[in-house]
């Protein structure tokens, strides 16, 4: 162990805040290194990786904007890998009486009525782009699109399940599980939509190389691993 | 709320940091003018009857309405006690033209009881050709004689001029003068007259209340009031 | 045209339609909050007067989480709206409307205060004693001499509604055609690899709205100034 | 104290200091640009003033991305600025008070520029007789005048400061204790589940600071008020 | 830019919507009096005397110093003209007091050549116990007297009075015109000094100009102009 600290800027997907505050913290114990954590949309971090940010691991919330920024030769190659998974799943509010099944063509148009499915921006947010992808797969996509209505970001379509806003909505499983308004109404198969991966790398202008590196493998560590499984979370093969 | 009294009666205190003032007359006179030295108080005892201040203890009667009485608490809204106000400074709305600011008062009033007629007030102030034209663009004397044509059209039952030929040269001064004489004599409408400008006293006054340093200081016709 | 597609077509009517609703229908509430802060005194004031900010102070999504929790479905003012006008604003143009209105409100409301209280209060008293009750000076004296603070709010408002984007998503999500205005549709494109140069011509779109919308006002602003001018 | 974390109070410290310089910095600078838009005219005016009014018109998103490409490492205008003063804003609570400074600087250039275009210009010219030059003049007389729609301006920007999230976090990211201000805080508590009532507790914070600014603002302004009454 | 003439010598010509202002004279006394009726164009011509306007054409010198010369492209700035201006309506400072209103000027002035005393001025005038007050509070005379103390104490090149007694009581009035009096005979300060007063005119005026509706119907003695 070194004497004097090194500190690790890490910029994160804020979805990971609660899982990556809890081993931060558990890293910093066990190393005396500082551990910071800058959380905001992929994005907007992959952008500001590009304009030269002082960070030194980027987690994004899904593969597109680690492509864009592996594309711009910003991250070291050789570092990325994924590191967590999750899954994507149909809620409804606590009070709801609806059951459905997921499977081909089942009836989430008619269930929905006149009323909106709360999903996080299929175009741009991981979250959004995933369900679409799979009610596109079981073949109701087009029924429902008229009916969705696009959250910022998956918490927001989250608040509009719980608050009753809208009967269903399309979220993570671990948004779902610590959401006591909502209730899971199914689980999409992982067969239906991509993977749903957040890749991690050492960003290529780091001046921490080896400690960036060192908190990645940390967070291999089983150790680490738990404050991940504990929010729901997967671990990416 | 009708008495059978005097035509103007005011009793009023007003305290202000550096001054006092303390009235109390009377008048029964078509025209009450009020005379004193710069500061006695003049303005202010125009805003209490005019119904912009309140006194802090006082009873203002006009023709048998009670405007103000602070032990019974009465204090009529200065927009119901029809009251024609010529201020020191003028006042007139700056968005409105002359036009619009003489015809303000028009729009209140249901009853056009008003005895002279826009024509005759123009004519005489010599305002006809500034009826377009903005406040803004006026003379110093041309602002005052619109003020005046103003408050005589708005109906009031009792006219507070401030000083109102005081900008005004010796030629324009001698034909309004006319006109307040006019309104005076032929019109029931009591007016209170604000001057310091002796020969103004002596041909319009009948009843003059001399002001000094908030209070009165004796009341009479011109000639006893001025000495001749 | 311009090569925008539809659904960017609809952002763009959208927002000019729920920038202007959201303007218009907070300029008479904003007009009495302002002269109430101007010229009365009554408890809890100063409650008032920093509740009206919040909008300025809150991070937008805050807002919007409020606007969800009032004026949602199930939100207390929502139901009582709808059962007394018919007016949903839950995943409706309305709400965004709504939003946006609220968050431009404090601006539009500080310039009009601003106005109000620059007014010579003589000239209130003048049309008082004239006969005019304190609702027709308000009218014909008040109000027109603080003409040009209400169009700085107006047009405040405006621009701030054309770029609102936190709250209004959050409140009413994005749908297009519904709920998607320019901001919104913005923001999708810049979450997208490579969507910039879409999101820069929508922002073109905004900035020439805003443009029109700011040269009207001048020139509305000069004809105003010109008549009120105490001085020239 | 209060319970917060570390973070949170960090969050707490770097608000008030972003606003605070945010807004005083920007400050002269509204002044200025304020009295050109009032009094004036000059080719490009209403160019000048349609831009000044960018921040208020665009996505906030929007704004941080051109501060990022125009004050970042790269940036022209960051680059420039290092080589000229050695100040550097990307990354750095500098960035975040840029930021701040920059979204809240339409309402504070509109209400002074509101308050100049009030004043009695016959004042300004009794004071060039009495042998004031342009510069004592606006010193002496025309900003002492405008003293409340300053003061009006200030607390907006600072208000908008304390709130600003989009144009922030996009500009210099959400790093604890550099770059983290409260709504980022906030915004990084609503992203995880259980995160809603830390980040109702820091938007509690945050009225409380705008409710003391303000309440400071009311009393500072009731002074200038009297003082300028033209009438009580 | 010196030149040997005449202490004060006006030519302008001005266009208004309505008005049009054709002015050309001179004079070498020390108090110059302009007399005519309301809206005759008496503020105009101190306007343009000033600086506070630039005329369409015209040229105006005092004490030998050009202060606008139209078609020599010369307009000196209010600023450096040291003109001792008492409006019309007063423009005092409305956020200083009296006393931070009436030393306004003498920030701006290197030289204190100014004739009389502060003290002087301020007991002639009776605005001693004025001083900690604010525009707002004063009456209509209290303010032209403050008006008329600033303008006097800015250490002026020239006096340009406009009405400066108007507001005020005969016994003031008085008090004043001795003050005037006292700074024509014993300053080099030229004065120009609008009135609609004879009286003023009599007592004050070396040389009178009377305007009618722009233009300069005659120039003389006070007894040459006003007949005797
Ligand atoms: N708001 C105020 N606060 C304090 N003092 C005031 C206020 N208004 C007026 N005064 C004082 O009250 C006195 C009377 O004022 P007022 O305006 O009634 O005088 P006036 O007789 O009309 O004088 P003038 O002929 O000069 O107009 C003056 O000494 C003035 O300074
Ligand atoms: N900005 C303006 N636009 C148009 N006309 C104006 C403007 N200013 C003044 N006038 C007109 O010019 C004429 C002369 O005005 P000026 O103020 O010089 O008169 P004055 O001799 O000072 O009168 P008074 O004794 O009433 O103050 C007036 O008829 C007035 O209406
Ligand atoms: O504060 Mo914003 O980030 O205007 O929507
Ligand atoms: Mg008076
Ligand atoms: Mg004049």
């Amino acid at each position: 162990q070194k004497t004097d600290t090194t500190t690790v800027t890490i910029f994160a997907a804020a979805s990971l805040k609660n899982a990556l505050d809890g081993a931060a913290a558990a890293y910093e114990k066990s190393t005396g290194n500082k551990a910071v954590i800058s959380y905001a949309a992929s994005s907007a971090l992959a952008k500001q990786i590009e304009q030269g940010a002082p960070a030194d691991i980027f987690v994004s919330a899904d593969l597109d904007w680690m492509d864009y920024v592996q594309k711009a030769k910003l991250i070291k190659d050789d570092t990325r890998s994924n590191l967590l998974g999750n899954r994507l799943v149909l809620i409804a509010p606590q009070s709801s009486t609806v059951s459905l099944k997921i499977g081909k063509d089942f009836r989430l148009a008619e269930a929905l009525g006149n009323n909106h499915l709360a999903m996080a921006n299929v175009k741009s947010v991981p979250a959004g782009k995933y369900g679409s992808a799979a009610l596109e797969k079981l073949g109701v996509w087009s029924a429902v699109e008229p009916k969705v209505a696009q959250a910022d970001n998956v918490r927001a379509a989250l608040a509009l399940v719980a608050l009753g806003e809208a009967p269903l909505g399309i979220v993570y499983e671990t948004d779902a599980t610590a959401e006591p308004k909502v209730k899971i109404v199914d689980i999409f198969p992982e067969d239906t939509h991509p993977p749903i991966i957040y890749p991690v790398a050492v960003v290529g202008a780091t001046k921490n190389g080896d400690a960036a590196k060192a908190f990645i493998d940390y967070l291999k560590s089983p150790e680490a691993q738990a404050f991940f499984t504990k929010q729901g979370f997967t671990i990416a093969k | 709320m009708k008495e059978k009294q005097s035509l103007l009666s005011v009793r009023a205190l007003q305290r202000r940091p550096d001054f006092t003032l303390d009235v109390d007359f009377e008048s029964n006179s078509a025209l009450t003018a009020l005379f004193g030295p710069s500061g006695s108080g003049k303005t202010s005892i125009l805003n209490l009857i005019a119904g912009v201040q309140r006194p802090a203890r006082g009873r203002i009667v006009v023709a048998g309405n009670v405007l103000t009485d602070t032990e019974a608490g009465i204090f009529i809204p200065m927009h119901r006690r029809r009251v024609g106000v010529v201020f020191q400074d003028a006042q007139l709305f700056p968005h409105l033209t002359v036009q619009q600011n003489i015809k303000f008062g028009q729009w209140f009033t249901r009853t056009h009881d008003q005895g002279l007629p826009l024509e005759v007030i123009v004519e005489v102030l010599g305002i006809g050709s500034l009826m377009k034209r903005r406040p803004a663009t006026l003379s110093g004397g041309e602002r005052h004689r619109v003020a005046l044509a103003r408050a005589l059209l708005s109906s009031p039952r009792i006219l507070l001029m401030d000083e109102p030929l005081a900008a005004l040269d010796d030629a324009r001064r001698s034909e309004i003068m006319s006109l307040i004489e006019r309104i005076r004599d032929e019109l029931a409408v009591p007016i209170v007259y604000v001057t310091h400008n002796v020969e103004e006293v002596r041909r319009l006054a009948l009843r003059v209340v001399r002001i000094n340093a908030g209070r009165v200081v004796s009341t009479g016709t011109a000639a006893e009031v001025l000495g001749s | 045209m311009f090569g925008f597609s539809p659904d960017a077509w609809m952002a763009i009517e959208l927002s000019l339609r729920v920038a202007t609703v959201g303007t218009l229908v907070g300029l008479p509430v904003a007009l009495l909050a302002a002269y109430a802060l101007a010229r009365w005194r009554f408890p809890g004031k100063i409650i008032l007067d920093g509740f009206l900010h919040l909008p300025l102070v809150l991070p937008p999504v805050v807002t919007g989480y409020f606007l969800l929790l009032a004026f949602g479905k199930q939100g207390v003012l929502g139901k009582g709206i709808y059962d007394l006008f018919g007016i949903t604003f839950s995943f409706r143009w309305t709400g965004a409307a709504l939003a946006c209105g609220v968050m431009g409100f404090p601006l539009m409301l500080r310039a009009i205060r601003l106005s109000f209280e620059a007014i010579d209060r003589r000239l209130e008293t003048a049309a008082g004693t004239l006969g005019a009750n304190p609702y027709w000076t308000f009218l014909l004296v008040t109000l027109p001499l603080a003409l040009p603070g209400v169009l700085v709010g107006a047009i405040l408002c405006f621009a701030k509604a054309l770029g609102e984007f936190g709250a209004t998503i959050t409140f009413v999500s994005n749908i297009p055609g519904e709920t998607q205005t320019i901001p919104s549709a913005i923001y999708t494109f810049t979450q997208v690899p490579g969507g910039e140069s879409e999101a820069l011509r929508l922002s073109c779109v905004s900035i020439v709205i805003a443009m029109v919308a700011l040269i009207l006002s001048e020139v509305l602003n000069r004809r105003i100034q010109r008549r009120i001018a105490v001085f020239e």
